[in-house]
């Protein structure tokens, strides 16, 4: 069963970009989230906000083209784009907590069923960055999770509760993994969408959580 | 009378920084928005016990923000130096723990105390102790370790967190250009914690890459006014980065 | 061109949703910075029962078109404000005749203490501590509390249905840049309330502004209206 | 003795402005306060700063050259220094709670002994208007205050505790009147410098708060 093709990072990045509504205010955090900007659907218009200062990232720079002065919150450079703005952290975050960004699209280490995220430490480690994510789990209108659905060691990563530190409390909206699409609800996680190839059944038994499973779970589709 | 705020050297406009002082300093991470000179004469001064705040705790395993992989100078040679205390700070440790930055490694042999906290509370908190404001409620943290210890309650419906304002003796920032009257314009994403650092240290010693005459910077784009700015340092390498190996680069 | 945010050419229908008991803010200090064909229009349209929050509200200055010239016309319920009377003591302004005729609430705030609420409305904060105020009536009914020896008291945010903004350019993304002192309560209102409305001199491209000058970025800008006058 | 002759307002204001000393951040209130900043030096070494979000501005503009969108506090216009800057309401009372003035110099209806201030409500008045000097009674490190000695009624303004409604207590240190120059100290007023022609004892009978007189009484010179 676990020998089944799981979706590639790209896969799940481009699952979640079409969650992002045209004119939409978008945070992405580092890794998959990273990805998303890649996918977003023809014809949208998503303005993406940096905890580094700026508002309407635009592509990366080019090797060689580096300015120093123009990075995302990954340390990554940017273009200069039409229309960018540029303001300082205290103003960054007063747009983040002020309810201002309408998606952010973080990275996480457990997600529950009630919505609860942990993604800043791994309690092994004893240390850990909390950065910007705990002010956009309080401060975000939908926080949307792209990770995998297990661990490297296989372990579920969809949990009945959080075994390690939170960031914030009932903050995810859905949950975009390589094996599934899941709604938190009030009566707990739905799976929307499965992987291709892959059943509600097998799905869940990848799953501490128990998930809610509607009749009909369609298989993802791009 | 002829103002100007503009000092000979780094090494001079960091003379009275003193063995247990708490410094706010660096921008976001990269090196655009770190005092870089202001770093390295903080580190030939030898001071110690230093509290330092800022958004990471030293980033000298990573290159973060640097072209070509470099690795920048930032305050994590103060603390690979022995001389940092306490850090304030959101991003204490470098991503991958395969990569323990000098912090890191201090802080599991107890040697060195962490606040950890979240990276707009930290931004607040600050612009707080600039601004008078003693403490405030953000819902950021409620219901986490971060809340632990603190008071939380419960406003319009939703729990907050009672957070405290920072300040500092001393702000090492860093901008594009300043006005000999100490006036400050920032350049791209460089702005970030400079300019709530610059109103809340009593000396505020800001490192540029160019003095102008007063009336040059467009009163527009000045975001932090000079009566915030104490000392006001000129890069020997305008323009340039200062990387670990080989000192100023591109 | 990208457009996100709507370019009205009449301020009549930027303000067309502005529903009776709608509290608003209304930006501006003094002349420079205030909306006044947005509060123009609001007059025409003549909502009633709203709260308005400005930094002034007397409404003495009939040539200009301030918050306070929505109380004169009789459509507020209520007043939070710093100015509630003229600086000039001799004059009455118009919250207090209302106000003795029990026709309108005042709420008078010191002036730092209401852009600083305006501020923690928009930026998501519950609420802050500070001493402005501590031994005076501004402290009646607030909770007290002792931080570092000294007394402060706790203040609440502000946030409101829509903001009235005045900017002089615009891009068509919502950035915007001010003149000089017209910034003022503009860059704090235009985050606090859940639709904000600007009207500017000039409209420009995307990329028309330098964004080292850009005082608003334009996440916080709902609809700009191109101003007929200067 | 209300027939002497009192100072003026402008000798009232040249003798404060004497104590504006370079390197000071400024906040000059509505009124008299604003007829300061006709005595001071504008070249840059005092920073006047208004609650509009004006920092380092200059003197009135010449006729005609006067800009609608550059006014201090008052709504009076004004000219910009070089090297002066422009920040938001917010930002400007950040500077005045955060300690980042120097002096403010407010108009006054009452002062008591303790220094508190009283100067934003007039009985019988319904409402008054408290600006931005209950912000700057608190933030700014010295609050100097100017009004006339009496009122219009002959009602000393110099009294034991303020009968009006506070602005700021125990804020004031230093109030330049028509008969004087008054410093606020632990013991109560302190009669430092008095109008010409006055003697300590008819300046006493117009105070309502006991008034110790400075073994170097001298009188105000322009």
């Amino acid at each position: 069963m676990t020998t089944k093709p799981r979706l590639e990072r790209e896969v799940i990045a481009m699952r979640v970009a079409r969650e992002l509504p045209d004119g939409a205010y978008v945070n992405l955090g580092i890794g998959i989230p990273t990805l998303v900007s890649n996918y977003v659907p023809e014809g949208r218009v998503v303005i993406y906000h940096s905890e580094s200062g700026v508002l309407n990232c635009g592509p990366l720079a080019e090797e060689g083209e580096e300015d120093i002065d123009l990075i995302n919150a990954g340390g990554q450079f940017l273009k200069k784009a039409p229309g960018m703005s540029f303001f300082h952290s205290a103003d960054a975050f007063g747009m983040i907590r002020g309810g201002h960004i309408d998606v952010a699209v973080l990275g996480a280490l457990q997600v529950s069923e009630q919505g609860d995220l942990a993604n800043w430490m791994l309690p092994s480690r004893g240390i850990g960055n909390i950065g910007g994510a705990m002010d956009l789990a309080a401060g975000a209108k939908r926080i949307i999770v792209a990770m995998e659905h297990t661990d490297r060691d296989g372990k579920s990563k969809v949990v009945r509760r959080c075994t390690y530190p939170l960031t914030g409390r009932r903050c995810v909206d859905l949950v975009v993994t390589d094996l599934a699409v899941l709604k938190v609800t009030p009566a707990g996680l739905e799976l929307r969408e499965v992987a291709p190839g892959w059943t509600p059944a097998e799905v869940q038994a990848q799953t501490e959580a128990t998930l809610v499973i509607p009749r009909d779970v369609p298989e993802i589709a791009l | 009378m002829t103002v100007s705020k503009v000092w000979p050297s780094a090494r001079e406009a960091v003379a009275d920084v003193f063995d247990g002082a708490v410094i706010m300093m660096d921008g976001f991470g990269g090196p655009g928005g770190m005092a870089q000179e202001l770093i390295l004469a903080l580190r030939e001064r030898g001071v110690r016990d230093l509290t330092i705040i800022s958004n990471t705790a030293g980033l000298d395993s990573v290159s973060f923000g640097t072209p070509g992989g470099s690795l920048p100078v930032n305050h994590g040679i103060l603390v690979a130096n022995g001389q940092v205390r306490k850090v304030i700070a959101s991003f204490p440790v470098s991503a991958s723990p395969s990569r323990p930055t000098s912090f890191e490694l201090l802080y599991r042999e107890g040697k060195v105390e962490l606040e950890l906290v979240p990276q707009g509370t930290l931004a607040e908190r600050i612009r707080a102790g600039g601004a008078g404001v003693a403490a405030f409620y953000t819902p950021t943290g409620a219901g986490t370790l971060v809340a632990e210890g603190k008071e939380v309650r419960v406003l319009d419906g939703r729990e907050h967190v009672l957070e405290t304002a920072l300040k500092a003796d001393f702000a090492c920032i860093r901008a594009w250009k300043a006005d000999r009257l100490g006036n400050l314009v920032y350049r791209g994403s460089s702005r970030n914690f400079n300019v709530p650092m610059a109103t809340a240290a009593r000396v505020v010693i800001a490192e540029v890459d160019e003095v102008v005459e007063p009336g040059e910077l467009d009163p527009e784009v000045i975001l932090t006014p000079g009566l915030y700015v104490k000392r006001v340092v000129v890069r020997r390498h305008p323009g340039k980065i200062y990387t670990r190996e080989q000192g100023a680069a591109s | 061109m990208i457009s996100l945010k709507p370019v009205y050419s009449s301020a009549d229908q930027a303000v067309a949703d502005i529903f009776e008991g709608a509290t608003i803010m209304v930006a501006g200090f003094a002349r420079p910075g205030v909306p006044q064909e947005l509060v123009k229009a609001l007059i025409r349209k003549g909502v009633g029962k709203l709260t308005v929050i400005a930094n002034a509200a007397h409404g003495t200055r009939e040539d200009l078109a301030d918050a306070g010239r929505l109380v004169a016309a009789g459509l507020v319920r209520k007043v939070i404000t710093s100015f509630p009377a003229p600086t000039r003591a001799s004059v009455e302004g118009y919250p207090e005749k209302l106000y003795r005729q029990g026709k309108l609430e005042v709420e008078t705030v010191p002036q730092g203490t209401l852009s600083e609420r305006i501020r923690a409305g928009g930026i998501g904060l519950g609420g802050f501590w500070v001493r402005t105020g501590v031994g005076t009536v501004f402290e009646e009914g607030k909770e007290k509390r002792l931080f570092n020896g000294q007394e402060h008291i706790l203040e609440r945010p502000l946030r409101a249905d829509f903001a009235l903004l005045r900017a002089r350019v615009a891009d068509a993304l919502g950035n915007l840049v001010y003149d000089k002192a017209q910034r003022n309560f503009n860059p704090t209102m235009a985050m606090a309330a859940a639709v904000t409305i600007v009207e500017v001199d000039e409209v420009v491209e995307p990329g028309g502004l330098d964004s080292e000058s850009i005082a608003t970025p334009g996440i916080f800008i709902d609809r700009i209206v191109k101003a007929q006058s200067g | 003795m209300s027939e002497k002759e009192r100072l003026s307002r402008e000798l009232m204001a040249l003798r404060l402005a004497r104590e504006l000393k370079p390197g000071m951040v400024v906040n000059l209130g509505i009124g008299m306060p604003t007829l300061v900043s006709d005595y001071i030096p504008h070249d840059g070494s005092l920073v006047l700063h208004s609650e509009n979000g004006v920092i380092g501005f200059g003197p009135t503009p010449r006729e005609g050259e006067e800009d609608p969108n550059l006014v201090n506090a008052g709504g009076g216009f004004i000219t910009l220094l070089p090297g002066g800057a422009f920040v938001s309401h917010a930002d400007a009372f950040a500077m005045i709670r955060g300690g980042h003035v120097d002096v403010a110099v407010l108009g006054g209806l009452q002062v008591s002994e303790q220094g508190d201030l009283a100067n934003w409500l007039v009985p019988p008045r319904a409402l008054g208007s408290p600006g931005g000097a209950v912000d700057l009674c608190v933030g700014a490190k010295q609050v100097f205050v100017v009004m006339e000695h009496t009122t219009r009624d002959g009602k000393p303004r110099l009294v034991s505790r303020c009968t009006y409604s506070l602005t700021g207590a125990r804020c004031v240190s230093l109030v330049m009147t028509d008969l004087g120059l008054f410093q606020v100290t632990p013991q109560g007023f302190l009669l430092r410098e008095i109008a010409p022609g006055w003697t300590a004892a008819e300046v006493r009978s117009l105070t309502e708060a006991p008034l110790a007189v400075g073994p170097e009484l001298v009188e105000v010179r322009a």
